[in-house]
């Protein structure tokens, strides 16, 4: 967040056309790799992140079992070529941070309870970064968890919304965030009324952030909507296939 | 790679239902009241050989924060401005369950909070942190060792780098040729620039229950936390939340609305632990 | 330390009788023929923030291929030309068997198999990546990113790097004082110069058979394998053994003349995929 | 050692006034960690150590479980702002072989056969460095595992004795180690006569050593009685408590 | 391999005045290191390598047990000294992939499957390297593994063949591999005629390379005859000993 | 993080009474009266890539010390001086024992005791290693390993550091512009400076006893022992107890009057060795 040089937002119109509160074109794929028990590709505009599931299965380590429930292990990276400039492939502060919330954002609809001593593992390839990559990686790797059949309360759809010139977007995309004053990434289990994920790198009033809530809602509904259409369409081409 | 932790601390899941039963009538199993805090005692000045520093306990808890101001050279998209770089170590006289090592995702996640309440409310005047614009800069180095673990490492935390930047002095530092810059610590020629008083006020949830700075025991029992960055004006400068549950609309608007009430209060006492510390005129 | 391998994958070794019989026959348990690669599929220009990308199936293996320019300083004994640098990463997307971290051996020996066909037979043209000669060139990385592995990773990622590098833009550079470059990437000068096309072919050895294109199941079987790096105007341009086991004499003569054969149709296949790409006049 | 420009010492008496054969200031405080079995806070004038240890306990790795005795762990570490120029947290070769010499001074005093299979863990942390960071890391590492009530023959009391300006001097700071010409740590277990730990960095006679080992054996018996009296403190305050 | 602009060959002769199907001089010897089952010294030249051999023994790491058969593993080291410039310590991906290809050059002939469970171990140290460092250090590794009592189905030796100026030459070393346009490392087991090891650094025709691995045949036929020599050197001098 | 060690040589504890009782009649297990060196060699110039080096035998304990100059940047407290460098890995191929990876506690303090017994006593004269002062100086890297341990690795490497040291010759190196230093490794100009002689003498303490150069079976066997640096004009270079057990201060006394005894002797082997090696005059 610097400051906001560049004017962002025009006649209530954003840099690329959107509304204030409308999503970027949101694609999503279920059962992209064939040796994943599970896996999604799911684009928020440029941003493509891909993710993986293996699991319920022997945990890697020994220590890592746990006698009453399955551990779930997950992983959030950037490919190297994924970001303007080259990312080192080593793991960032940033990316261990991003693993663990993404992990807590997913961990309260698993039904974890039903595998003890297993791991369920989920690997998060961000393969094109252009802003949103956390959000866009939790939505695809509830997918991918769906995809492998592990039991879930509900799934997870998550978006983040951001303050530009002053204003209250969805769906923020690099530019935006890059020159914006708040980000705020949000993630929800809709059905149940959970929120999983909530961050902000800002400054908002109680006021806006009531406001940037109930866009991030709104947003996380139609994303919902979307990956339960991914998922059913899934479902009805294997039926098909019989 | 993160995963659920395996290392329980060792509170029997008994407990909680006591727990439970206690909460609903508004106290807790340490006798505090919901929204009450440990007592809180921070001295600044610790360290001798650190520019800046504050050793806080918060009940049992105890973490060590010391500054240090060296020369570097400016990042590409900030050519004027001081680098801020704050690193958190899990100490392993802290606890039974910390081994030496890197900074494990916990403690990479306490130091980026901290970052990010300080750096969007631009707590730190970094802007004041150039030596040679474009060229060299100070790099001002925050190090918080955690040194005994009771509990809400992170609100300890985030009063200490506030205490010890706030009584941080910058060195005298003569510029040479070729960019050179020359650094005498005997010398001191101003305090840090602070712009405002920031802090974090962790809320755990138990339960429907919503208390401030859960304890070790506490924090075994807790579904999640939010951990709220308020500044001396009142507005959020940073959300977080964190552990394995998750929160409702309306109880994080609560959570909200208690760590706005609380950073206050925190924000006070940091200031006050300020005050006996020498100024440089 | 590089050791025998212990994870094995699940085939029952009771298969290979059955595989020996039906080779024998001159077909494979797959159906193909030993000749025959799995359907090839290369979509370039995959990835927006790379320079240039391809994204290779070969029947259910999936490579990803980026490629970086960035600024770099060249070698002292290549001062005029640019740094070519490749690697791989085998995803722990790709298999139930892949963990994170650091390149393993494998990972390792594909990048230096592919590197080296690559820069013995001047496939690129790095004479054309100086940028202010014996100070600023550029750095080419290549990181290959296995996705989904059924085996013969090899030669799909040799032609995922390949038909990237025929797809790279090389963005504008301006040079400025005291050899500083600015680049925008924004605008794009030219094509990556490519000499001349160069893949990997890869022969497997299961008892006296040779087949190309090994699956999974069949590495899993195989004795060994011959990587044969071919370039379009019909030479050898690098070799190796790889696996356990070996070759007779008379095997290798034949494993080279399959590679030099199936070479010509892979890059036909190649350069058609690079064709629908955009082109830098 | 570099070559001694600077006059350190003036008619007898050192550059913070003290004479030869003076110790610095000296403080200790035990139990001031909860999480720790025993922990100490030794300070020899600005030098400050904390040390805790944990344990007799499981060992953190089971190869490290020794069938006839405890295992010992030791880390001397050192904090990123303890030193004039910031320290990066990765250990150092230094502070590998200090690690290895201190446990090496305390393991003849600790009655390890009494705990077969354990682990004892002492862990300890130079907060701040103005010279004899090892000594008196020794002294306090030797109070925390008294605190932590482990059995051992005798305390270990530590201090490093110097060559300044051609004079043999006790207890040297950093600046008397930076432009002296010989720093030799000692450590010893008092009752018992035993030298644990003998180090020298630079070069001495003979003769020169024996004076030192004097020396330094004078101040090991102050340093020694003021440990004794730290615990005699804490035993009696805590009996006042009863 | 740059571009040849240095004249490496003249009148039939190379630049050290070896014809052009001629090897270095060879020397080895077995038995070099105590500790080890097996070690052997081989040079070629100046290239010195030493290889030691511990095993059949328990593997250092429980999975690497295999069930029907020993473990082989195999490091191959540069020593820091070893190069022009000095080498850095740490494992560099050159060493990474010929520590594998070595290790693959050598199990066609190790009968593993008489020690399930077990690991034997290979550790190779390049001392001094003037090209045909991979080579040399299959030859020793080849020895020290006879010298441990490992039993083979034959020895492996290897030698590389370059292109240098235009000519097919044999056993390069340094300067010829840097001047030269292509580099051939063959290792076989010569009784057995199974090529263990190919590899090709450069361009060559389908007719040079017939012509090239004809040329090696016959390098490693010298070395295995050397080889074969040395392991009976030190059995007969054995024999005399008791 | 240090640790008793866990991995015993299997010298049966048994065996600790034998010793005793025959070391009460001044003899050894191995025939060695208590101040006796096993027999000592070394070769010097054994390395044709090194700018110094030497093989050592010392009984079956083998080290071998290489030595490469390398153009570096001098630390700012010694502007004028050349950088002393030394590293020792205890190499795989010397004990079943030892595993690859970087060097342990064992092999860092055999480095630091070596250093600084060269340092203190400026053994090197690191003032003639300036190339430009200030700006460009001599990196003298020293590399030791241990190819085969049996016991008293110390005393092996420190002879062989300095039989290497004594019979470096230095390269040719020319200034440049822009404080550039071109080496020319072809041409030696000079050798490398050596003020005085130094080394170290290891004095094992077994019950009671005193004794010179350990074995490895000694070695497993001991309760401490003291590292005594000396140089060739009779005066303590550096000190190191080592090992879990304590010394008296009868025993340290009698241990160091043996170390300067021995010191002679051994420094006497190592100037005969360097005699063979050619001059540069």
């Amino acid at each position: 967040m610097s400051k906001g040089k560049v004017k962002l937002i025009d006649n209530g119109l954003r840099h690329d056309g959107r509304k204030l509160d409308e999503l970027r074109t949101i694609k999503m794929e279920v059962g992209i790799l064939k040796s994943a028990n599970g896996s999604a590709l799911v684009e928020y505009g440029k941003t493509k992140v891909i993710a993986a599931v293996y699991g319920p299965r022997e945990p890697q380590m020994k220590f890592m079992a746990l006698p009453n429930r399955a551990t779930i292990r997950c992983r959030y990276h950037m490919a190297s070529f994924s970001t303007h400039e080259r990312k080192s492939p080593a793991p960032t502060r940033r990316e261990i941070e991003l693993s663990k919330v993404i992990r807590e954002a997913l961990e309260p609809v698993i039904l974890s309870e039903l595998y003890p001593r297993t791991s369920i593992d989920i690997f998060i390839e961000v393969i094109n970064a252009d802003g949103g990559t956390r959000t866009a990686s939790i939505t695809a790797a509830s997918l991918a968890l769906a995809d492998a059949g592990i039991p879930m309360k509900d799934l997870v759809a998550s978006v983040a919304v951001g303050k530009v010139d002053g204003y209250l977007v969805l769906d923020i995309d690099e530019i935006e965030d890059m020159y914006g004053s708040a980000d705020m990434p949000v993630a929800m289990a809709p059905a149940l009324g959970r929120i999983t994920l909530l961050q902000l790198n800002g400054v908002l009033t109680s006021e806006e952030f009531i406001q940037a809530l109930n866009l991030a809602k709104a947003g996380i509904k139609q994303i919902y909507e979307i990956q339960k259409e991914t998922l059913k369409r899934k479902y009805l081409t294997v039926k098909v296939e019989d | 790679m993160s995963f659920t932790p395996t290392t329980e601390y060792l509170v029997p899941k008994l407990k909680l239902e006591t727990l439970l039963a206690i909460l609903g009538r508004g106290v807790r199993l340490n006798g505090r009241r919901l929204d009450e805090y440990r007592p809180i005692s921070i001295i600044t000045d610790y360290i001798p050989n650190a520019d800046g520093s504050a050793l806080v306990k918060l009940g049992n808890t105890q973490v060590l924060v010391g500054i240090k101001l060296e020369v570097g050279t400016p990042y590409p998209d900030t050519p004027n401005d001081g680098n801020l770089i704050i690193n958190a170590e899990f100490m392993p006289t802290a606890s039974p369950i910390f081994e030496p090592g890197p900074p494990d995702e916990n403690a990479i996640e306490l130091a980026r909070v901290i970052d990010r309440g300080i750096r969007e409310s631009r707590a730190v005047d970094l802007s004041k942190l150039a030596l040679i614009p474009g060229k060299r800069v100070w790099n001002l180095w925050v190090d918080i060792y955690v040194l005994d673990h009771d509990g809400n490492l992170i609100d300890a935390s985030s009063m200490g780098v506030l205490a010890a930047l706030s009584t941080t002095k910058v060195p005298k530092a003569e510029i040479k040729e070729n960019n050179e810059v020359v650094i005498d610590k005997t010398v001191r020629t101003s305090q840090l620039s602070i712009n405002k008083y920031v802090t974090t006020v962790t809320v755990a949830k138990i339960g429907e229950h919503l208390l401030v700075d859960p304890d070790l025991e506490e924090e075994s029992l807790m579904d999640a936390k939010l951990i709220v960055s308020v500044t001396d004006d009142g507005l959020i400068a940073g959300l977080q939340k964190s552990g394995p549950g998750y929160f409702t609309e309306e109880e994080l608007m609560k959570a909200i609305s208690i760590g706005l009430n609380k950073g206050k209060e925190l924000i006070d006492i940091i200031k006050g632990s300020v005050q006996a510390s020498p100024q440089v005129v």
